[in-house]
């Protein structure tokens, strides 16, 4: 089992993909892991560095960093929303 | 069907009528129409491309809807919000809410648009004169959201 | 032509369409319809009639709205009232108001309904399964219109 | 030269009528002191004594009873209005 990630809007572009799966890293246990671990790969990436404005939802509900990330999630990191 | 996430155009005037009708109880329907703007942060916009999380973005609106139910005395709520590409003057998002008195009919309405800034999962890219843009956040936002956690029911 | 005063019904589709027409800066629409409901103060309501100030009337909605203007940054408004016999389910009343931001168009509508509660010379006569009463100015009323003079404004 | 007067809704119907014309009576100066004469007029004029819920207009717009009034003026009386 995996997590499925998905990237949305300016995130998306800068990490140039839409969506991905991925086996959970070891000391990976909550979202805000997960950001950080992502935020490692190189360059692209450093748009998920903490510090960055970038929001995250656990299937499909927005949580905060310190929600826990189990395998089958499915996992989105995005911008603030600039609906309605 | 409160919630529609659609690339289509609504008819404003057939979803007000539909908030009423069948409800002889209703007294007032408050609604609101977002539009897209020929500018913004001082630029022309000749047109925007609204990207959305499906499956997510339904949710999200559900959960505002039903938070504002919990909140005041409603009849009926009616949601609609559009994704992919607009032109200025172009219907956005639509809201609608019919109660007994007006005072919760306003308060609703206006807290399901607060509440639909901050947390459904839209994202506006701009076409102007100097290229395409995503749309920064606006802080004010945050706030007009943030205020519903602290004011009193109207009613 | 921002107020009328009339008998007959109004297209709300068309109405709140003409409000953003040729203002591509206008983002915001908001509006109101207000119903006659078929109850009220725990009587069947099965029709009113409206008695109005023809010459007043016209004045006082007009004064409410250059109060709104002078308080909010407004493109459009338009305020429709009607008068007469009317029926359960039939519209009452419609306020809209176009604005570059939804902030100022909500609180602008709201304060212009408020306001014309108090203000406009208008009176209700129900027709009740005991005969028929005029309808008793609510104090809640002119709680929702005092507000106005002490709100920051909201923007 | 006199003043217009004007009753509308719950108030018409309790005078029974909709609309005169008066000669301003020696002593009436203001709005207030016009509805205490006419409430002096009997019983069916009993609903415009001082302390009944009386609004008043004096030429189209709302006022209080220290508005003067002087001849040539349309001066309304009614109940707080109730449309909306």
């Amino acid at each position: 089992m995996s997590v499925r990630i998905l990237y949305f809007a300016a995130l998306r572009e800068a990490v140039g993909r839409s969506e991905e799966s991925l086996s959970l890293p070891v000391g990976v246990a909550t979202v805000g892991e997960l950001q950080s671990f992502l935020a490692m790969r190189g360059e692209a990436w450093e748009a998920l560095r903490a510090g960055r404005n970038v929001r995250a939802a656990r299937n499909q509900r927005m949580v905060k960093g310190s929600e826990p990330v189990v395998s089958g999630d499915e996992i989105a990191f995005f911008p603030p929303v600039t609906g309605g | 069907m409160s919630v529609s996430v659609q690339q289509a155009d609504f008819d404003v005037g057939a979803e007000i009528a539909a908030l009423s009708r069948g409800y002889p109880e209703i007294g007032a329907v408050a609604s609101f129409v977002g539009l897209v703007r020929n500018a913004n942060d001082g630029a022309g916009i000749s047109a925007m491309s609204l990207e959305h999380y499906p499956g997510m973005t339904e949710k999200a609106l559900e959960e505002i809807v039903e938070e504002a139910r919990s909140r005041w005395s409603l009849n009926t709520v009616r949601v609609i919000h559009r994704f992919g590409r607009l032109e200025p003057g172009d219907n956005i998002v639509f809201v609608g809410v019919g109660s007994a008195h007006r005072g919760e009919a306003f308060a609703a309405c206006e807290f399901i648009m607060d509440y639909l800034k901050t947390r459904a999962p839209f994202w506006k890219r701009e076409e102007t004169p100097d290229g395409a843009r995503w749309v920064d956040a606006r802080e004010c936002d945050d706030g007009a959201a943030a205020r519903w956690d602290e004011i009193e029911i109207r009613r």
